[in-house]
């Protein structure tokens, strides 16, 4: 239709959509799907690395990894805020993810088994997540590639603290270098999938990205993760878990291994480590909340009918 | 000195604890705003533990740093009241608790910073306060919310009161360290501090709707001195985990 | 020989932490005979764990023995199967996981005894062996009884039969380790026990109006070479208090 | 009345009393009120030192604590049962014990702080405890003394294990022989309280005496416990927190200071720094057991249906 090539004009000018403006539905769906994912994943995300708070081994380390749990928390409020402007509230998103209708990143259904997978967290796990996020940046949707430039930025900073943590443990007594080597061991594929499935084997692509919903594929990222961060593996005198790792000159890329992507499909059935527990956890908080949400609630409105009856009062 | 040593241990101990089951909240509260709410505190509290053990350890001179008191330290050795270790209990508890102890820590560092006669403590205390006076804000408003919101959370509320109240004399209840550090002008008479915290405390839960129990009931005592609740050990079992495994590792 | 020590560990950690998480009921059972057996039980694993890390620490032969062995090692040196580790749950969870488990223990156990090529390791199963069987009789019965008791119970036996079943299948994966201990007569073809595991849980599910997943599904694995669940951190922090916090005092 | 008169001498010429036998009603009320407390305490008696049962320092001690705990559960057993021949329930026992109604020992409300307090319940709550019960196995009421009979031997036995601790924590470290002074300091005035208030203080004393109920004045027993306690602290080498204490040459016995009664009625009012846990926990038990034991119940309702209706097809 013309409204639907006026709209793809807008978007290859390169010009932010608005809230207000007009927008395809299958646009409009396909963001408040990924938005949503993005969201849920924030806050899915705030599991494994809080079930190291109480435990930090330093009132710093402490401190560093509350704030940065309380950044996630913040960013799920951006995003939640993002795809409010696209007629989806909070709550239904969250109802959604409550049963299971959406997703959050599956990377999240992996545990934390040692201090060092904070280390891994932050430099793997954040690190993949900027290089997805960082284009997203130029995203055709205006709310959405503001949160993001807020996100990124922060992220950015997580991502060095992170590497900071992997430095201590490498550089530390022996145990701990133990523990540095065996996160990267278990986080190092899993980051990899969070790059998404093959180009090939996605379905949704081509659309996405003349929307620019989406702006690189899979496999670039997922190639351009692996260039940097394995000399950072390298300086940090870590291992990487893959034997077929190799420097290609031609194509001025490492050559690696593709994750188990039936492990992949297993984790996104449900079948992953921690699925389970991290929605159970998550449906806990908001059914334990229950009362603490209506009790605010409740309060607002008696003290809308005091102001009404006061204002009534004062005419 | 040694009294001072200890009566530091106490407001870093109050911190650490109180900052400890703060967040545990961490990915779990029952909204995004108030999740975040609860970090933020959590890290004030982590904030001033770090001052307060640290002026402690430098003063002991013995080369115990904030992290060495904080980390290896037994039950025993902690300061805290008993108040701030018992367990989080729902959100009810823990606003309450954080209510309860804000309306009477923002009294004594408000006291500490423009009275203390040691600069260093009227410093710290000059810093925190405003983290303070932030959370007794909030607290208070959401006990005020909660307790004239629905019967449900004025029926919890209500609840969490009358399981902490008897925890809040240990506060006031002054001991020889107190009366030393009240008398070389460091700290307050606590006795004193009383009257105010009754006031406050008054006024919010009569906005609240909420019923305040008797002040002169049964009073909980211990934490002070190295007496504290069975929480305490399960606590600390927990929290220095990796620097009691790994010895001397640098983290 | 590493391989033996790895093996004899898993024994050792399966019943040090299945007794871990049974003791936890102590006092506070549903009803008194429950709590005295289920304290028993724990009694049991305790007694098994002194002997399998007992030989284990023997056969390193780095002067580490059952209680170094117990309390000083950290979680990635945990050898047991993830099932054991899980949090206590209801007795919906602990009932059903005893029977699991203890189907596959009695089973492992028996073929040790009388086919055991190390006459250190038939003598140790010979004696657990017996206390096992008691164990399995426990929980196969209160398995049928609350499966076909009430709608809750059912429910509850079900949906605890479907958290659990997933992290039975490690127990008959073999990894490199078993099948050394099993080509040196050691221990069992576990893929062999796997058959007679399935008839008898398959029979004790049905008496109990249970129905059984399929046993070919997802299988979460791990354990056995030290990769666990987020929950042996917290057990271990616990378990291993004193003695981290007191190096070398002895109790 | 000639009954009652008949029923005095029995007593006094040491016959035992049986369930069957009549027996005056303040006999029976007082029987039962006397068991059910003491049943009662030995299960919350199992909270506080079940509290370090996942905490112990080496599998032996766990082994001797599991043991030591299930012990108490199997004298709450032997006692319900004994109180059970009195025609009241061991559900209607709780029930009283649940809703307040019905008390335990005091001592129970105090906390176990450390390792050493494992010792030290083991050393003096258990030691007060089989003063008072010793001369229980010479009640009236035969199933009331048959049980003491079997609780004694294994109490002792508790209390010598108790004693091997303290003697560990006195003779060790530096800071072990700290926690067990602390310990000792702790628990020395509560375990004088576990013989009750001063016989002149004492209400029902002078009857429950003629009924043979109760042997020994409050304060005959807690004299004793001091003389045999006291020398057994100085072989560990600790001191007993009672700057009065001294022997006493003319009575040959310590004199010794008061316990503060009037924190014996806080806690006994439910002040005590942990009634309120104490009965918190034992409640949560008994409601979250509740599908547990109507499972069973249910169970049973079934397969009596079951064999009865094989019978009858069998006819």
């Amino acid at each position: 239709s013309p409204q639907e090539q006026a709209f793809q004009d807008r978007v290859d000018k390169g010009e932010k959509i608005e809230p207000k403006d007009w927008m395809p539905e299958g646009y409009r769906k396909t963001l408040v799907r990924q938005i949503g994912q993005h969201a849920h994943s924030e806050i899915v995300g705030q599991l494994p690395e809080g079930n190291w708070i109480t435990r930090a081994p330093t009132l710093e380390r402490k401190a560093i990894l509350l704030a940065k749990v309380q950044d996630e928390a913040g960013h799920g409020l951006y995003l939640y805020s993002a795809a409010e402007t696209l007629g989806v509230s909070r709550d239904e998103l969250l109802d959604k993810l409550h049963s299971g209708k959406m997703k959050y990143s599956s990377i999240f259904n992996y545990p934390t088994l040692n201090w060092a997978d904070i280390g891994a967290v932050g430099w793997l796990v954040d690190g993949a997540a900027i290089m997805n996020q960082v284009p997203l940046q130029r995203t055709s949707y205006g709310p959405y590639s503001r949160a993001m430039i807020r996100i990124c930025k922060e992220e950015s900073f997580h991502q060095r603290q992170g590497y900071a943590i992997m430095m201590k443990m490498a550089q530390g007594t022996p145990d701990q270098k133990n523990m540095a080597q065996d996160a990267l061991n278990r986080f190092w594929f899993p980051s990899l999938m969070m790059f998404g499935p093959s180009d090939k084997d996605s379905v949704h692509s081509a659309q996405s990205m003349a929307w620019k919903i989406k702006i690189n594929t899979n496999d670039e990222l997922r190639q351009k993760f692996v260039n940097e961060t394995v000399p950072q593996a390298k300086y940090l005198g870590l291992t990487v878990p893959d034997e077929k790792l190799e420097w290609n000159e031609e194509k001025q890329g490492y050559d690696f291994s593709e994750p188990d992507w039936s492990e992949f499909f297993e984790v996104i059935k449900g079948n992953g480590p921690c699925n389970r527990e991290r929605m159970d956890a998550r449906v806990k908080a908001w059914e334990d909340g229950e009362w603490f949400r209506d009790g605010l609630n409740a309060y607002a409105d008696k003290a809308a009918d005091r102001r009404k009856a006061a204002s009534v009062a004062a005419e | 000195r040694p009294a001072f040593f200890e009566w530091l241990c106490r407001l870093g101990d109050n911190a650490l604890i109180l900052g400890h089951r703060t967040s545990e909240w961490c990915g779990h509260g029952p909204v995004l705003e108030e999740d975040i709410a609860l970090a933020n505190t959590a890290l004030d509290l982590i904030g001033h533990t770090q001052m307060w053990l640290g002026l402690a350890g430098e003063l002991e001179g013995e080369g115990r740093d904030a992290d060495t008191l904080a980390y290896l330290r037994d039950a025993m050795k902690f300061r805290n009241i008993l108040l701030v270790e018992l367990p989080k209990g729902d959100m009810a508890v823990t606003m309450m608790r954080e209510f309860l102890f804000d309306a009477y820590h923002h009294l004594l560092l408000t006291w500490l910073s423009s009275n203390s006669s040691s600069p260093r403590v009227a410093e710290i205390a000059a810093k925190a306060v405003k983290e303070v006076s932030y959370h007794l804000d909030r607290a208070s408003d959401i006990v005020v919310r909660l307790g004239d919101g629905t019967a449900e959370s004025h029926r919890r509320m209500q609840d969490a009161l009358e399981l902490l109240w008897p925890y809040t004399g240990e506060m006031f209840k002054a001991d020889e360290v107190d009366e030393r550090l009240s008398d070389a002008g460091v700290a307050p008479d606590l006795a004193q501090l009383r009257g105010a915290w009754e006031t406050k405390v008054r006024d919010i839960l009569e906005e609240a709707t909420l019923t305040m129990p008797d002040p002169a009931g049964y009073a909980h005592l211990g934490g002070k001195q190295g007496r504290h609740t069975e929480h305490l050990g399960f606590i600390l079992a927990e929290m220095q985990f990796l620097q009691r495994a790994y010895p001397g590792a640098s983290w």
